[in-house]
């Protein structure tokens, strides 16, 4: 647990230098931005919309098929602990596993599914 | 403060980093102003401290000049570098604090930019006034200037609309205006998109601003100019020969920047710029080089076809398989053995090898051509295709060519589609004019 | 002093990253000083990111009409204490590690997983097209070099029948990881350097988009990005020296000493590909990935299962 | 090892960590927000469960979260009008069927809570869980884990057939009739093969 609270230390303290940069500036120079100066850079035009909006994801196929691979890979990782203790049973195992994932690969990449939509 | 003099004495001596914008008869310096010492391009005017403006300024390009100016972070200074002839809207008059010096003068611009980080001259003010884009303070139910869901002006601002997709969801298109000063387009490009996702779904050129000019673009200013003038006046072959190895390399070193090759994009403008018939062996091994580098292939193969009906003049045909070369019927290239370099494909990828070819066959025509005189007469091949009097120039059909390539394209494919047409809006423009009715 | 305690982990940790950081931006101006001019000055290397970073730290930050002011600032923030996290599940040399916890490449997993959180909310924040747009590409290419990362590490984990670095590292006592599973380094280092949008797979801040993620940041906020950017590539070539260069050992000298010459090399190996490879069309790339890098990966699991038996 | 006093107060500053970022996924308009709020939330049930010692499972909470909850924004942000909440909006609706709800769910889980025996077997705090986990999941849970491979692989299927309109064999939607949501004249079927 003393290495998880030393790991959570240094995310913690590495995040609030990374911050401390942009501090160091806005300490040097905090005067306000006129519009002009605060508009999206295009090249020199104006943008007429706000760029947030409901945004066409062109791989939202791939990232439903993320999705169920991720949850698969979870599965590996105490299968890796174990792996050479159990021996050739759960290579055999993991093997089926991986094959029948590879087929929802195979059906996606036959589907073109992992293309831009 | 003890801690501003110590940074600034650091950043004095940093690379310069400058945010290039080219005006009328620009062309022709753009590529020497990376390979000026102590001094960096950059990509976005955020990242920069310091405006170059090279060239000439229309006035379709004044006002994208000053919203771009506007977007540097200050400190920041401008500096001009007007060129010849000073016939355009002198910035001084619109930009307050403006440097003026000589085209490719380097020590200048870094002086400005010691003097701006070392506090002895004092950062640009806005150009444009302190103005809000759309008066939204104080309207709707909490005086974010919006109504509803997706209605008014939250910010200033309206929401983009839903528009139908092939793909079959209604979803977003933003609807944008890209350009003059888009440093991935050609300078002076602007291309009305409709982007949904980001894949283009609709694309227009918007008006050139190097048209509308009382006299239009100045000839001489064309990073063309040397073929314009041998159109007209004997010239050496080599001389001739040696522009378009040059004018194919500088291209080439755009493209290479583009793909994220930026330190080899230096090495080849650097070369481009000393370039003499001697280099041939090296051009020669360059072309080798970028034809064999696996990734650049990858990144170029299949987009942005353009097919032998499309265009058929120039390199761009010639990529697509086409033997069409202007030199062919030209008497001044019998006998020095010249026959056209061909590619199959007409797609960014053979577009990069086709130039990179004929920069290599440029130089040995050079070599070979000795001090053979080119007569005026028969139409000269220009890098861009067929250069005659009174007709057309290439730029203004390729530039046509856009929306048909672009759309459906994904951004990345099509910044690489239009950077593999080498379009030159001044050219386009002064084409235009050209092939105009008396 | 103990490198678990909260002062010895935080100089350990903070050290490793910002002596990485510098490393690499001077590798990169040397090298691409040498691809350019075909020479190179070390004095001018050795200066030009620190007059790069004070010149940004004296330029104002921009901001855009209406951005998302606090998720903008995080997103460096984040970036740079995830590369924290993956940095202390290594251990440096002999007893010198941070947190080498028993589930060290989980939390190196979970970590690096945060970077694409970290990445979308910098292109998204800023409220302007080419960032957006970056910040999407990212998504496409996390997703793509996640499950090859993930398998990668999986598989150097199988001999040391342990998920910890430590047991990892202590594995390749007798033979590295980088002999024992030759398709292991080459696929971290593909996966790695999307991690850090590094060279070729730099999809989210590219030239084609004016800078993407980062078109519209400015002065401080860019120091701070760039500086987390980079302390994720560190933490990628530290995660790699350790897991396939057998980490701190190796004969005559020291653990760290060892430790810091293998990280070295694979931050070389980095900054080398990002001036020589173009950058990918990301659209081909997802379809690589899963078609070839993921199965690829696989079979890497599976050779070195077998080899570990 | 760090005293338990410590324990404690991290356990209570990551449990109010998590209520806290699970209330303002409700209070936020941008749904990128919402979405990196509830993953906050669940970073911070990640933590206590890598307090309660299941630290493989803590750490892959956070690991699946982060690709998940992006993959959540990134979607939400596609279908939902005005994503960044720029206009003010609500996320809360049905305030009274929601009130009901939510009394009755805590007070259920509370009386679960309170009134339930739960077993006391503490576990060997030195035995590692993750290749306890391993174990059943290579013993007796084997036709577990392996009906989850199918089930993953029937998820994936599935979620690209009905998300994917770009088939194998072109359009799909090619041939079949328009989903009887709107009113719309029935296209003519089987016009091109």
């Amino acid at each position: 647990m003393a290495a998880f609270g030393a790991a959570l230390t240094v995310v913690v303290a590495v995040g609030l230098g990374v911050l401390f940069t942009r501090w160091i500036g806005l300490a040097l120079d905090s005067a306000t931005l006129t519009p002009p100066e605060r508009v999206p850079f295009l090249g020199g035009g104006q943008p007429e919309v706000h760029a947030w909006s409901r945004f066409h994801v062109r791989y939202y196929a791939m990232a439903l098929l993320f999705l169920a691979f991720d949850m698969e890979m979870v599965f590996m990782y105490p299968w890796a602990v174990v792996f050479v203790e159990e021996g050739a049973v759960a290579l055999a195992e993991m093997l089926m596993f991986i094959v029948i994932l590879l087929l929802g690969i195979l059906y996606a990449w036959r589907e073109g599914a992992l293309e831009w939509a | 403060m003890g801690l501003r003099r110590a940074l600034a004495r650091l950043a004095a001596a940093a690379e310069a980093p400058v945010f290039p914008v080219i005006g009328a008869g620009g062309r022709s310096v753009a590529g020497e102003i990376a390979l000026l010492g102590g001094v960096r391009v950059v990509d976005s005017p955020r990242a920069a401290n310091v405006l170059l403006v090279v060239g000439g300024i229309t006035p379709g390009l004044l006002a994208p000049l000053l919203q771009v100016h506007d977007q540097l972070p200050t400190p920041r200074a401008t500096v001009w570098w007007p060129g010849e002839p000073v016939e355009h809207q002198d910035l001084r008059t619109v930009l307050g604090e403006v440097v003026v010096a000589r085209p490719g003068d380097g020590d200048t611009l870094r002086g400005v930019f010691a003097e701006l980080v070392g506090g002895g001259r004092l950062s640009d003010p806005p150009a444009l006034p302190d103005d809000e884009p759309a008066e939204w303070r104080g309207v709707g139910p909490y005086g974010q200037g919006g109504t509803g869901m997706t209605g008014g002006v939250p910010y200033g601002r309206p929401l983009a609309k839903r528009s139908p997709d092939p793909d079959g969801l209604e979803l977003d298109q933003l609807p944008l205006r890209i350009g003059p000063m888009f440093p991935p387009l050609p300078p002076g490009l602007i291309l009305d998109i409709a982007l949904q996702g980001d894949v283009i779904r609709e694309v227009a050129v918007g008006d050139n601003p190097f048209l509308g000019h009382p006299d239009g673009p100045a000839p001489a200013g064309l990073d063309t100019a040397l073929f314009l003038e041998a159109a007209r006046r004997p010239q050496p072959v080599a001389t001739i020969e040696l522009a378009r190895a040059r004018h194919h390399l500088r291209w080439a070193a755009g493209t290479l920047r583009l793909h994220g090759l930026a330190s080899e994009s230096l090495r080849v403008l650097r070369l481009a710029r000393a370039l003499r018939p001697e280099h041939a062996l090296e051009v020669e091994t360059l072309a080798r080089r970028l034809r064999g580098r696996r990734s650049l292939s990858w990144a170029t193969r299949g987009v942005g076809v353009v097919t032998p009906a499309q265009v058929g003049f120039g390199p761009v045909a010639r990529a697509a398989g086409v033997a069409v070369d202007a030199r062919l019927d030209d008497p001044a290239y019998d006998g020095i053995g010249f026959s056209p370099v061909v590619n199959d494909g007409g797609d960014a990828r053979a577009r990069l090898r086709q130039r990179l070819a004929e920069a290599a066959q440029a130089l040995d025509l050079a070599n070979r051509a000795g001090a053979r005189v080119r007569q005026p007469g028969p139409a000269l091949e220009g890098p861009r295709g067929p250069l005659s009097a009174g007709e057309a120039l290439p730029s203004a059909a390729l530039v046509d060519l856009l929306p048909r390539l672009l759309v459906g394209q994904e951004w990345g494919d099509a910044m690489t589609t239009v950077a593999s047409l080498d379009l030159d809006l001044e050219e386009a423009a002064a084409g235009a004019r050209a092939g105009a009715p008396a | 002093m103990r490198w678990s305690s909260p002062l010895g982990a935080v100089v350990l940790v903070a050290g490793v990253l910002s002596a990485g950081a510098y490393v690499v931006a001077v590798l990169d101006v040397a090298l691409g000083r040498l691809t350019a001019a075909g020479h190179l000055r070390l004095r001018h290397a050795l200066r030009q990111p620190l007059d790069e970073t004070a010149l940004l730290l004296l330029t104002r930050p921009s901001r855009t009409e209406r951005p998302d002011a606090q998720a903008w600032a995080l997103a460096p923030a984040l970036l740079g204490a995830m590369a924290a996290a993956a940095v202390a599940t290594v251990p440096l040399g002999r007893g010198i590690a941070v947190a080498d916890v028993a589930d060290g490449i989980v939390l190196f997993g979970a970590a690096m997983a945060m970077v694409m959180v970290a990445v979308y909310l910098h292109g998204w924040s800023a409220n302007s097209p080419m960032p957006l747009l970056g910040g999407y590409r990212f998504i496409a290419l996390a997703l793509s070099y996640e499950m090859p990362l993930a398998l990668v590490l999986i598989a150097a984990a199988l001999p040391a029948e342990s998920l910890s670095v430590g047991a990892i590292v202590a594995s390749q006592h007798d033979l590295w990881n980088v002999v024992r599973q030759p398709l292991g380094l080459p696929l971290y280092l593909i996966a790695g350097a999307g991690l850090a949008f590094w060279g070729p797979l730099d999809t989210a801040d590219g030239p084609d988009l004016a800078g993407g993620t980062t078109a519209e940041v400015s002065g401080p906020s860019r120091v701070a990005w760039e500086l987390a950017r980079r302390f994720v590539l560190v933490a990628v070539a530290v995660m790699g020296a350790a897991v396939f260069l057998g980490g701190w050992q190796g004969p005559m000298l020291p653990g760290p000493a060892w430790m810091a010459l293998k990280t070295l090399v694979l931050l070389a190996g980095l900054v080398w590909m990002a001036h020589r490879v173009a950058r990918v069309r990301l659209e081909r790339f997802v379809v690589v990935a899963w078609t070839v890098l993921i199965p690829l990966a696989l079979v890497d699991v599976f050779v070195s299962g077998a080899i570990a038996l | 090892m760090i005293r338990s006093g410590t324990v404690d107060i991290a356990f209570w500053m990551f449990s109010a960590g998590s209520v806290v970022a699970a209330w303002l996924v409700f209070r936020t308009d941008s749904m990128v927000r919402a979405a990196y709020w509830l993953l906050a939330s669940f970073a911070g049930v990640g933590a206590l469960m890598v307090l309660l010692n299941a630290r493989f499972l803590g750490l892959v909470l956070v690991l699946m979260m982060a690709g998940e909850m992006t993959i959540m924004a990134v979607f939400m942000v596609m279908f939902m009008m005005n994503p960044a909440g720029l206009n003010p909006m609500t996320m809360v609706h049905q305030h009274r069927t929601a009130k009901i709800a939510g009394v009755f769910a805590f007070a259920g889980l509370a009386l679960v809570g309170l009134v339930a025996d739960f077993p006391d077997r503490p576990a060997d705090a030195r035995r590692d869980p993750t290749s306890d986990l391993g174990r059943e999941l290579l013993g007796d849970s084997m036709l577990v884990f392996e009906t989850a491979g199918v089930t993953l692989l029937a998820t994936m299927i599935g979620a690209i057939a009905i998300a994917s309109k770009r088939g194998r064999y072109g359009d799909a939607e090619q041939g079949s009739a328009p989903p009887a949501l709107e009113e719309k004249p029935p296209e003519p079927a089987g016009m091109e093969h």
